[in-house]
């Protein structure tokens, strides 16, 4: 589909046209439908996509921790040059914390209930690590923890998940993912079980590690406001497909693609109080029912038959602006 | 603390029903334990000497009371069957059927927890499949029919031990030993197969837990997060459960100490029930019936103890 | 789940063979239950005998399926008039809450600590030993954990937000139970009984093993092995035949009820 | 509709309600705490209007709802159309009161057909026989959007926006006079959230009901609604026009919520060379004091303008507002200056950050 490009500065991360299937019954299904994407160093790409567009799954095929149903049915997964879809577990695992972290929605599930925090923390360091002492790995836990805004690190070691808050908790998740000095993380809708004070002092958290430490984020969200906030480059998917992909201000205030705009007017904001929002009519098609090639084609208002014929190609709106659609044309 | 004194409060209110249910199903409902045991055809005054021997003409409340302060005095009334005090006739009984107890418990866990391990870590594989096909068939062998198969098998033709053959553990405690890990291996099975399939089960939810993928997603390696993660959870989960095989050793020791002869207190249970000997069974019952409830309460705190979430809920 | 419909379909099959025995027991039987042939004492099993004879010369495979008529009869009563009773005790203590509860929850905790073949034992010993008296004591020996698979049904159901729900359009706390929270109760509660059943027919067989449950003439598994244990050694199949009997009854049950709950829980 | 609501009658009337949550604890070690979570709640809805009550989880927005609906004790009184909730005569409450709840997923009944679980409310009223009732739910199924080939399917069939129209189907079948809509697009994809909240529009217009539309989202709540509460710990904060409160809040709580909600105009700028002292500085609005004296305002422990004048709770003063509408808070700050004009994000962040 996206042919790959000159070759650039080495890419931290390629994607190229990657399709992952879902076992269900004895029928197999298209989660992700060959798409492909970059991620440069120190970049923060956000990856927005309502429930069922496969941007999870994408990212766990990423980490290599596909639940059995799901597998990669084609394309490729190159972390700086190395195919991550062909390597084999032991090598995926050595990757796993020390290269790639992920953190999570949920915080209080995503920590061993009986192990103290401490422990946790310096979880990665003694896999990827061992021949640190020690004392070393509880120092730079303490060091971690304070990084990431966690007051006297020293107590809040010794406690157990459940003794601390939603937003203390996805800064443990954070310290936890970040103490190997990873290259690139993905955060999966971190932020979306948090209220909307400690959303804003995460998002500011997570913004200023990856800057300081030049580590790239993949952030995963449904909520564009808070993408926003924080991405560079913005990919928009729909249905397992890439609808568009653009940096965040060219995505905020002219975007190409019909879902995009669909998704920004369907968001209620200060000058559209009273109006009634046009939002887009339908649902998103599940993996079991039947997509037309261009998936968004049933709920778009400039869709004609071609685009339940054909599927559409990459259109290069801009030197950095991609979109997929049969309407637009290249500037 | 409250929490404590609650569950205490409920402890001694079960072990007050217990005593009543029992000291109801043993002076209530069979009408004149007199005429039971004489016959109907005994004469007045033998049935009324008997009544007063048993002390059944005092009025309801009395009998309770002095049966109740008679059991914790250890005064358990005297057998008719054996026609001497029940506790002598306890005495070293009791400690048959704690050893076959504890010899089954040991047995069980060391078997049930590596095999429960082993079935969820090979999940979806063959392995699996084998591990539960046994585990059905372990539940449906009847402790009875099992240990016919065992003296039949093991005794008669292995001659590894000769049926009816028990040697106390005062004379020989090897040769007492090697008797009675027929009878132990007898109540065991079903027990490892229960607790098998509770560990494997709770190993199997634990691994669709998130904080397993957290763990994977720092790269720890399969082994690291089946025993240093899942099985930690696991056994918080099974813990309550091994209060409730206490009830059931229990029951299966009361028929294959029957069929192996072991002279432990469920043998002496059945024979006072099948001799009509009430105060024999009454106190048997109580007894059984209060360990139980202690053993219970007993898991219910170490379950406190061990899960943080509990023990620090702030 | 294809596992779920394997163990359903060989418990389902299993089960029906045994049935099937049962009720042809009613009205043919190869042999007379108590009819002797001394000729032919503790014959190995052949073409006349399938399996064999006992001491007395009598017609073991004859024995076993009226035994199973009785033990299956004893174990279905048991288990349909414990889950009539707890159904009622389970839905009221989860619904009711509060002392209701309490009352019946400590209730059956101490009924729940005595082991299972006490309660029965001492039924025994205080009734007259006969087919009415094992109902009855395994009846209050299934209650317990029949009850708590109500109760917590209906726990987990009660406060669900449909529930929730359909209390704000108005409905009564009975229409509530009945029409709303035991519908959804009742594949686990299947399951469960299911099992339940071979959990009785393991108890029963156990009682009569010891000569308190069914009583002789009546043929009943748990006695033929009683019976089939002095003469192990030289008529092993007098012990072997009603003896696998009951473990194939208790698999086919166990699997029918597994099948069932993972279907209706995966 | 009943007479005695005027035409600017209060429908809902809720007057110092408080209530407690017995904190049992489970491990042996636990004491039993009682926890405040309604403290002190008054406000009145009038009929045919949507009040939006906004505040972050656990301040007890859920609970306020569930309280009005009578699925939970509390001190204080409340009124709806004039009626208390009494146990005995629930079906005559449940007539005026209905609720659509947040998550669609386990809000319809697994083993009725949609159909049958929208006729339940008419069942439980003995309303029309069973071919009024299913003409009734068709002609209700058209309105939210469906149609009647709905009735019969079951609810694993739909979609969850599909499903949250059935319950607010459901909730209208008795035409009641307020609706509880507790989080009620929350748990939806923003396409469908959106389809929603233009349902609720378009079924303002035909029937006239007024709504509690209880949410953490405050875009949504000022986009919906004509009066807003917000409410922190439990105690209402400010209330007034969805004017006034979204463009001239007063108490800094909302202040601070208006800054932290992500929005299109600003992004967070970071070139990773600040220390941990500058990253604590951004995030001090957001810092929670420790000291949290009983009986001082809710908002002590956070309050950047907190003074010894705070020590004393402050009840809602009213605000000298240019708005018809009442605009009041619970802060000293309320009577003394006119609502400071919020111009850009920037300004309300760097009052907080000065302060520290």
């Amino acid at each position: 589909m996206s042919e790959s490009k000159t070759v650039t500065s080495q890419n931290l991360l390629e994607i190229r046209n990657l399709s992952i299937g879902i076992r269900e019954g004895d029928k197999i299904y298209r989660a992700v439908d060959d798409i492909g994407y970059e991620v440069a160093e120190g970049e923060i790409l956000g990856v927005v996509g309502e429930s069922g567009c496969g941007k999870t799954v994408t990212n766990l095929a990423i980490m290599g921790l596909l639940p059995d149903v799901l597998f990669v049915s084609g394309g490729q997964i190159l972390f700086e040059g190395k195919d991550l879809a062909k390597m084999s577990e032991r090598e995926r695992a050595a990757m796993n914390g020390r290269d790639i972290s992920m953190i999570y929605q949920e915080p209080l599930t995503s920590l061993n209930p009986l192990v103290k925090i401490g422990r946790q923390v310096g979880e990665p360091l003694r896999i990827h690590h061992k021949e640190i002492p020690e004392e070393e790995i509880t120092k730079r836990v303490a060091e971690s923890l304070r990084e990431v805004g966690l007051p006297d690190p020293e107590v809040t070691m010794e406690k157990y998940p459940h003794q601390l808050s939603g937003g203390q908790r996805q800064r443990v998740m954070i310290a936890m993912a970040t103490i190997c000095r990873p290259k690139l993380m993905i955060a999966d809708e971190p932020t979306t079980a948090l209220d909307v004070t400690v959303q804003a002092q995460v998002l500011r958290l997570l913004k200023h590690i990856s800057r300081k430490h030049k580590m790239s984020i993949i952030f995963i969200s449904h909520d564009l406001a808070v993408i926003n906030q924080i991405c560079d480059r913005v990919i928009i998917m729909y249905a397992g497909k890439i609808a568009e992909s653009a940096p965040a201000h060219v995505i905020m205030r002219h975007p190409a693609h019909e879902y995009t705009k669909g998704l920004l007017r369907s968001i209620p904001r200060a000058d559209s109080k009273g109006e009634s929002l046009p939002a887009i009519p339908g649902h998103v098609p599940s993996t079991e029912e039947y997509r037309d090639p261009c998936p968004f084609a049933p709920r778009c208002p400039i869709a004609q038959d071609i685009c339940r014929q054909q599927a559409p190609d990459a259109v290069q709106i801009a030197k950095d602006h991609v979109a997929y659609c049969h309407f637009l044309r290249a500037e | 603390m409250r929490y404590l004194i609650r569950k205490a409060v409920i402890l001694i209110l079960t072990m007050f029903l217990i005593s009543l249910m029992t000291f109801l199903a043993f002076h209530i409902i069979p009408g004149d334990p007199a005429q039971l045991i004489l016959g109907t055809s005994a004469s007045a005054e033998k049935l009324e000497l008997l009544r007063h021997q048993l002390g059944t003409d005092l009025p309801l409340w009395q009998q309770y009371t002095s049966w109740i302060f008679g059991f914790f005095r250890g005064d358990f009334g005297t057998s008719i069957r054996y026609s001497m005090p029940v506790k002598t006739l306890l005495g070293d009984r009791i400690v048959v059927t704690a050893l076959l107890g504890l010899m089954v418990i040991v047995l069980t866990l060391v078997v049930s927890i590596p095999l429960g391990v082993y079935a969820a870590s090979r999940r979806n594989t063959a392995a699996e499949q084998v591990v539960n096909f046994l585990t059905m068939i372990g539940i449906s062998i009847p402790g009875f029919f099992l240990s016919i198969i065992f003296m039949w098998v093991f005794g008669l033709v292995l001659h590894l031990f000769t049926p009816g053959s028990y040697v106390s553990y005062q004379q020989d405690f090897g040769a007492f030993l090697r008797f009675m890990i027929f009878p132990a291996l007898a109540i065991a099975v079903p027990e490892i197969a229960i607790l098998t399939k509770y560990i494997r089960t709770a190993m199997l939810d634990e691994m669709d837990k998130d904080y397993v993928r957290t763990a994977r997603g720092k790269g720890a390696s399969h082994r690291t997060i089946l025993y240093g993660h899942i099985l930690r959870n696991a056994i918080v989960a099974v813990i309550p459960l091994i209060g409730m095989m206490i009830g059931s050793i229990f029951s299966g020791s009361i028929i294959v100490e029957q069929v192996f002869g072991v002279p432990g207190i469920g043998r002496l249970l059945i024979s006072s029930v099948t001799g009509r000997d009430f105060p024999l069974t009454q106190t048997l019952v109580m007894y059984i019936a209060l360990i139980i409830v202690i053993t219970n309460f007993i898991v219910d705190i170490l379950i406190q103890v061990i899960d943080p979430r509990i023990r620090l809920s702030n | 789940m294809k596992s779920g419909k394997i163990e359903f379909r060989i418990g389902c099959t299993l089960a029906g063979i045994v049935i099937l025995l049962a009720v042809l027991s009613l009205f043919w039987t190869p042999y007379g239950i108590n009819e002797m042939d001394p000729a032919s004492r503790m014959a190995a099993p052949s073409l006349q005998h399938i399996f064999g004879t006992d001491n007395m010369g009598r017609d073991v495979f004859s024995r076993a399926i009226v035994g199973a008529r009785f033990t299956l009869a004893v174990a279905v009563s048991t288990v349909l008039f414990c889950t009539l009773i707890s159904i009622v005790l389970g839905l009221l203590a989860g619904y009711a809450g509060g002392w209701v509860d309490e009352v019946i929850m400590r209730i059956i905790d101490a009924i729940n600590s005595f082991p299972g073949i006490l309660i029965a034992l001492i039924m025994v010993t205080v009734l007259p030993p006969g087919n009415y008296t094992i109902v009855i004591a395994l009846c209050i020996m299934f209650i317990p954990s029949f009850t708590r698979i109500v109760r917590t049904g209906t726990l987990q159901y009660k406060n669900a937000d449909f529930v929730r729900n359909n209390r704000v359009f108005g409905d009564s706390d009975l229409r509530l139970l009945l029409v709303h929270i035991f519908p959804n109760i009742i594949p686990l509660l299947l399951s469960s009984v299911i099992v339940g059943l071979s959990n009785a027919i393991l108890a029963e067989s156990s009682m009569s093993y010891l000569g308190l449950g069914i009583q002789p003439p009546a043929p009943s598994w748990g006695r033929m092995l009683y019976e089939a244990q002095s003469i192990i050694f030289n008529a092993p199949w007098c012990a072997l035949a009603p003896g696998l009997m009951i473990v194939v009854t208790i698999v086919a049950f166990n699997c029918v009820g597994e099948g069932l709950r993972k279907r209706y829980l995966a | 509709m009943s007479e005695m609501n005027s035409e600017k009658g209060e429908i809902l009337e809720v007057s110092h309600v408080n209530n407690y949550y017995e904190d049992t604890g489970l491990g042996i070690f636990a004491k039993r705490q009682k926890r405040q979570v309604l403290s002190d709640v008054s406000f009145t809805i009038h009929t045919d209007e949507f009040f939006g009550l906004v505040g972050e989880s656990g301040c007890g927005k859920s609970t306020l709802g569930n309280a009005i609906l009578g699925q939970l004790p509390f001190e204080g009184t409340i009124r709806v159309g004039g009626m208390e909730y009494s146990k005995s005569d629930r079906r005559k409450f449940t007539e005026k009161v209905q609720a659509v709840f947040q998550d669609p997923m386990s809000a319809l009944n697994p083993r009725m057909t949609i159909g049958s679980t929208m006729r339940e409310p008419l069942r439980a009223h003995n309303i029309g026989t069973r071919e009024e009732q299913i003409r009734a739910v068709n002609d209700m199924l058209e309105k939210v959007g469906l149609d009647a080939s709905y009735a019969d399917r079951y609810p694993r069939e739909l979609s969850g926006g599909q499903r949250q129209r059935v319950c607010i189907g459901a909730a209208l079948m008795l035409q009641p006079e307020l609706i509880i809509a507790d989080e009620a697009v929350s748990a939806l994809d923003v396409s469908v959230g959106a389809q929603i909240l233009n349902l609720f529009h378009e079924i303002d217009a035909g029937a006239d009901f007024a709504m509690l539309f209880i949410s953490h989202n405050l875009n949504v709540v000022y986009y919906l609604c004509d009066r807003i509460a917000v409410m922190y710990r439990g105690t209402i904060v400010e209330i007034g026009s969805a004017e006034d409160v979204y463009h001239h809040p007063v108490h800094p709580y909302t202040k601070l919520l208006l800054a932290a909600i992500p929005d299109f105009t600003s992004r967070i700028e970071d070139d990773g060379t600040g220390t941990l002292a500058d990253i604590a500085k951004a995030n001090a609005q957001f810092e929670v004091r420790n000291e949290d004296p009983e009986g001082a305002c809710c908002f002590y422990h956070r309050c950047p303008y907190a003074n010894s004048e705070c020590l004393k709770r402050p009840s809602l003063t009213a605000v000298p507002t240019t708005d018809s509408e009442e605009h009041r808070a619970a802060c000293r700050l309320a009577a003394e200056q006119p609502s400071a004009q919020v111009d850009e994000k920037g300004s309300v962040a760097e009052a907080f950050q000065s302060t520290c």
